[in-house]
């Protein structure tokens, strides 16, 4: 008689229930003490830290180079947009430019990226539903294509570590494009059958619609990004907003919800995708030629000058920032990253009160968070 | 005003098609049946590294000349590396040790980038998993040092760059060896052209070189 | 002849062969109590066997359709296309480690799946499996099934709170509230039937639906409007009844870890996932008796078919279709489900009780056909435009910008 | 060859009806006395849940099939749910403050109020007409016979009961949607 003491007992009209560490939803060592009143959720505290790998501090004891493959290790579900932001941060930082080739090079893979986070965070959510992994099964044959992809171009599926700074690592291998295409050309397809298969379910659009709202005002100032955000109605895209890389050469739209609710969440990831294949389809018809990397850009000893820098790009999860300081050593001074899950985690206390325990894991796996870039 | 209960039925027809097709469709499948069915890796598929050997003899041939940058520049700090050195104590260009330990790294290939002896490469072998953690997961030199004919088994191209760029080096050296050696023949015919002019003692020093 | 002839006939009703056994072993002089004994023993052990056999198999196809489903192959590594999969998990779950948590009520927590498993086979009592080949003819067979049927919200109620789990007693309130809410539509879709027949005996109920319509077309009570309605609204509360998909709340795995089972391990577990197979069965075997005719062949020149065939071709489509829905759906919330329940399952089993009553009284014709179609079709479209009102997706609207 | 077997049905059925009667009236007893004796409440409310399946089986054994299951429904499927329901909603501090008036009483006013209410029925069954006279052979009461008394002879009583339990009903779903009211 001594967990269930509470059921019955005085003091508590209501149950407190440790979800996670090792939970089946929690997307990773993720904990939440939640107080429940029947099914209600009155209380949520989310623990983290449990996936702590002490990165920032690793980054500042070793090269700048050396801190790139552990942004891999970050938000493990997309790699790539992780390396982009560094990369992109140390540039910013020691003025480099980028070749041609490789800022095409950039996009394609990012945008890939997006593409199979997009299709894993659709799938994931349904097995937050408790759909028997039907979803998550497509959704996971289509992601895996793309990580084929990236297996053939950078060597790994997941740990690419593929961009260096002023350029990328290696170049496409023959016949990598007219694959792309190919994966490119099908994935509205996969987005059709998901949607056959998902946006009329009755079932899913109860547990979706209403669920959790957030509303503009209260994004903004909560430090929402990314899809969260846009599902609140605001119109920020960092890919817009500040047209890194050549992302201004490029003609998408960015797609902003009404009510911001699970819903929103969920089907801007959809339309998002949508977008991120016309990019895509962009990108591949004018990759030029040339090198891939700046030459003059130095990867092994790179000193940068002393300075600071913050660099921002527009991760499928949100603002994926890194801000560097340099003293001109060739190690960084200060390494710090801002990463969206963990921004974009620090409302759920707030979305989840008043709804019932099933909502919580549907309002988490709607943030799509990876718990890699939460504990870093 | 739809059907309440259409959308349930289109998902179903969803799922329907995709259990027939699976039947059907070979392609729809994509698991692979592992132990039988092993994936096509591609070229650039990377596991853990290794060093190359020339020839046949993985001592002799080591490319390794124990300049310890990848040591330096490995992330994780996982290579260890200890150089090698003659009877007489003088440090010799080849490691005595060499240890990667696979339990650590993270296969992000820095040590290749700057390797600059073409000596450290990636190898794809994936079956690793193994019972004790010292003794099959710290790699030494003996198990980390594979032949150049593997290498080019398991990466073809970029084993021909480096095949290519080592024998570019190589004439190149040649060419500058056999320039060198011509300069110092023409140097030493000179010189010798000149000591037969000048004095004959100062022939004692070309005899000791 | 008569040595083919036997056999087949046999193999046509096997119940025959019961009696010619018995018969046999009378004409031997075994005392008369034995031979009731063995009458027992033999039935018993022979539906046993075949449910058994039937869990196993479907537990293996199951995983198979599951992973067709997905694109996968399913298990098919023990013996012949995985088909030895059962015989695997059965070794796997016997000698796993029979964990009892230390402040667990251990008497409750040991007794909850027997408890389990005793309703699941005491129902089968009554299903008619073949042309005479009732178990137990019992003029309330229907009832029987309800009322032993009811055993199982002890079973799981007993297994949540024994287990002294927070999980536990969630899943396990979860399911008594499920359970006891979808009891009635249930019910009642199943007493539309009863009221139509004139009888709760189950054979009657199958015997009804024996003949042809245009010499062609079976008259199963599924082919009359109130009859489909009232079999799908059988069919969900069965879904719900027997936890699952999607309605296993109970065991949400992805709030609740494993509901009322979290604490179950070894052949506990397995007894309860045993028993839940079995209950599927015999509640897929009830729908099939109540709507599709029971062991009925589906058109007229098809009775060359052993009838028990039948039976079990139906039971197993209809176990098919709960697989297909586990595949596809993903669950509901709790207090979804509540309000489902007694909003729209509850008010649409009174239409189709009202359809078919209306039915009968018009003379079972076409305008009888006519009328119970719009008893149960309009109240359908007004409540299930109510519920799906306010969830649709022609109500969003996503602004772009450039 | 199915004769066969029915008079094989009548004759287990001869053979073993006492013990069938006799068997679940211990059980039900037993469990019965256990539930008033246990301190554990979920383990009384499970032994009052037990001697009710008891007593279904005790009416089913007597030919009572009918009212055997509609126990087994009604008492084992709803009541004694609700009853452990009623026992996993209820937290101490509710019944701290209602105090029966009989409490002080103890045990001693428990038995006395059972010998009672027991007295009390005797007395009522020996001076009703039934218990002189001989017993009829049990009627065989086919639920469709049942079915016919209930929607004929006894329509009005029925139809009262009805009425009766959907006020309850109602009665019920307003006091619980009180609590939602802001």
């Amino acid at each position: 008689m001594s967990a269930l003491d509470s059921v019955g007992s005085d003091e508590a009209r209501t149950l407190d229930i440790s979800l996670g560490p090792q939970h089946p939803s929690t997307h990773g060592v993720f904990r939440m003490n939640v107080t429940l009143e029947g099914e209600t959720v009155v209380k949520l505290k989310p623990v983290f830290g449990y996936l702590h790998r002490n990165h920032e501090k690793i980054a500042e004891k070793n090269s700048w180079l050396a801190a790139m493959p552990y942004t891999d290790r970050l938000d493990y579900i997309c790699p790539i947009t992780n390396n982009w932001a560094y990369a992109f941060a140390v540039e910013k930082l020691a003025g480099i430019e980028v070749a041609e080739r490789a800022e095409y090079l950039r996009v394609i893979v990012g945008e890939l990226t997006r593409l199979q986070n997009h299709a894993a965070f659709l799938g994931f959510v349904l097995g937050d539903m408790g759909a028997w992994g039907s979803a998550l099964m497509y959704a996971f044959r289509e992601r895996e294509k793309i990580l084929d992809l990236f297996e053939s171009l950078t060597g790994a599926r997941m740990m690419c570590n593929y961009m260096r700074f002023g350029g990328c690592r290696c170049d496409l291998p023959p016949g990598w494009i007219e694959a792309a295409l190919k994966v490119v050309d099908y994935f509205p397809a996969f987005l059709d059958e998901m949607e056959a298969l998902l946006t009329g379910n009755e079932i899913l659009l109860a547990r979706l619609q209403g669920v959790a709202p957030l509303g503009a005002a209260r994004a903004i100032n909560g430090g929402m990004s990314g899809p969260v955000l846009r599902a609140s109605g605001v119109d920020y895209d960092i890919r817009k907003v500040d047209g890194y890389g050549i992302y201004n050469r490029f003609k998408f739209r960015v797609p902003r919800g009404e009510v911001g609710d699970c819903y929103d969440r969920f089907m801007l990831r959809v339309i998002e995708a949508r977008e991120s294949v016309g990019i895509l389809k962009q990108a591949i018809a004018g990759l030029p030629g040339g090198p891939i990397v700046n030459p003059k850009a130095k990867q092994r000893g790179f000193r940068p000058p002393a300075g600071e820098a913050y660099g921002r790009i527009e991760s499928p999860k949100g603002e994926l920032g890194f801000y560097l300081i340099s003293d001109g050593s060739d190690r960084p001074y200060r390494f710090r990253i801002r990463p969206p899950s963990l921004i974009n985690l620090t409302l759920l206390e707030e979305l989840c009160i008043g709804t019932k325990i099933a909502d919580v894991m549907i309002i988490l796996g709607t943030v799509d968070i990876v718990l890699g870039e939460v504990d870093r | 005003m739809n059907i309440p209960g259409s959308g349930i039925f289109k998902g179903l027809v969803v799922t329907a098609r995709n259990f027939v097709g699976s039947y059907f469709e070979k392609d729809r499948l994509t698991t692979e049946q592992y132990p039988e069915e092993r994936p096509t890796l591609p070229e650039n598929a990377r596991s853990f590294p290794f060093l190359v050997y020339d020839g046949t003899d993985p001592e002799t041939g080591m490319r390794c000349v124990s300049c310890k940058i990848c040591e330096k520049e490995c992330p994780p700090q996982c290579i260890f590396i200890v150089q090698d050195r003659d009877a007489a104590g003088k440090a010799i260009k080849r490691p005595k040790v060499f240890n990667i330990d696979i339990a650590v790294c993270m296969s992000c290939q820095i040590c290749v980038e700057v390797c600059p002896f073409e000596s450290i490469r990636m190898d794809n072998a994936y079956e690793l998993s193994a019972y004790d953690r010292f003794s099959s997961l710290l790699l030494d030199k003996s198990k980390l040092l594979k032949s150049n004919t593997y290498y080019r088994s398991i990466h073809p191209t970029e084993a021909a760059e480096t095949d290519g760029r080592i024998e570019a080096d190589r004439l190149k050296k040649e060419a500058a060896a056999a320039a060198k050696a011509a300069a110092a023949q023409k140097a030493a015919a000179e010189k010798a052209a000149k000591a037969v002019e000048a004095a004959p003692e100062l022939q004692k020093p070309e005899a000791s070189a | 002849m008569n040595f083919f002839a036997l056999p087949v006939h046999f193999v046509q009703a096997p119940n025959e062969l019961k009696a010619w056994f018995l018969s046999l072993l009378a004409s031997f002089g075994v005392p008369a109590w034995l031979l009731v004994v063995i009458s027992a023993v033999l039935v018993i052990g022979t539906i046993i066997g075949v449910f058994l056999v039937l869990f196993a198999l479907t537990s293996v196809l199951e995983r198979k359709i599951l992973a067709r489903v997905q694109n996968r192959y399913g298990p098919n590594r023990v013996g012949p296309c995985g088909l030895f999969q059962p015989v695997a998990d059965g070794i796997k779950m016997i000698t796993k480690e029979d964990l009892v948590p230390r402040s667990a009520d251990k008497i409750v927590h040991f007794l909850a799946p027997v408890v389990m498993m005793v309703p699941a086979l005491m129902v089968l009592a009554i299903l008619p499996y073949g042309r005479d080949m009732v178990p137990a003819e019992l003029d309330a067979g229907i009832l029987y099934f309800f009322a032993v049927g009811a055993g199982t919200e002890v079973a799981v109620f007993m297994a949540g709170w024994g287990s002294n789990n927070k999980y536990s007693v969630l899943g396990a309130m979860r399911a008594i509230a499920q359970m006891v809410s979808y009891e009635l539509p249930l019910i009642i879709s199943a007493v539309v039937v009863a009221m139509v027949t004139g009888s709760l005996a189950p054979s009657a109920i199958v015997t009804a639906q024996g003949d042809f319509a245009f010499g062609f077309f079976p008259g199963w009570y599924v082919f009359t409007p109130w009859g489909f309605v009232a079999c799908l609204l059988f069919y969900i509360a069965a879904l719900a009844e027997s936890n699952r998909c999607p309605f296993d709340l109970p065991e949400g795995e992805s709030e609740l870890v494993a509901g009322h089972l979290t604490e179950y391990s070894g052949f506990k577990y397995a007894t309860f996932f045993m028993a839940e197979y079995v209950g599927m069965f015999a509640i897929c075997g009830l729908l099939v008796t109540l709507f599709l005719g029971g062991w009925q062949a589906p058109l007229p020149f098809l009775t060359i078919v052993p009838s028990w065939c039948w039976f079990f071709g139906k039971v197993a489509f209809v176990a098919f279709t709960m697989i297909w829905v586990r595949a596809t759906l993903p669950r509901m919330r709790i207090d979804h489900l509540m309000t489902f329940a007694w909003k729209f399952m509850l008010p649409m089993s009174f239409a189709a009780f009202l359809a078919a009553a209306c039915w009968h009284y018009a003379g079972r014709g076409p305008l009888a056909w006519a009328l119970s179609a719009v008893i149960v079709g309009v109240p359908y479209l007004v409540l299930g435009n109510h519920f799906t009102a306010r969830f649709s997706v022609t109500n969003r609207r996503y602004q772009f910008s450039e | 060859m199915n004769e066969f077997l029915q008079r094989l049905n009548a004759l287990s059925w001869d053979a073993c009806s006492q013990w069938l009667v006799l068997i679940p009236s211990g059980v039900m007893l037993l469990a019965a006395a256990a539930a008033a004796a246990l301190r554990n409440l979920i383990h009384a409310a499970l032994c009052l849940t037990l001697s009710f399946i008891a007593l279904g089986i005790v009416f089913i054994a007597l030919g009572a099939e009918f009212v055997g299951l509609v126990q087994l429904l009604v008492y084992v499927g709803a009541v004694a749910m609700l009853i452990v329901f009623a026992i996993l909603l209820t937290r101490p501090s509710d019944l701290a403050g209602a105090k029966s008036p009989f409490a002080g009483l103890g045990p001693v006013g428990g038995i006395l109020t059972g010998a009672g209410l027991l007295v009390a029925l005797l007395a009522f069954i020996f001076s009703s007409p039934v218990a002189k006279t001989a017993l009829p052979p049990a009627p065989v009461a086919p639920v469709a016979k049942i079915g016919e008394l209930l929607m004929g002879s006894y329509i009005v009583p029925l139809q009262v009961v009805g009425v009766l339990l959907t006020a309850a009903l109602i009665g019920a779903a307003v006091l619980a949607m009180e609590d939602k009211q802001p």
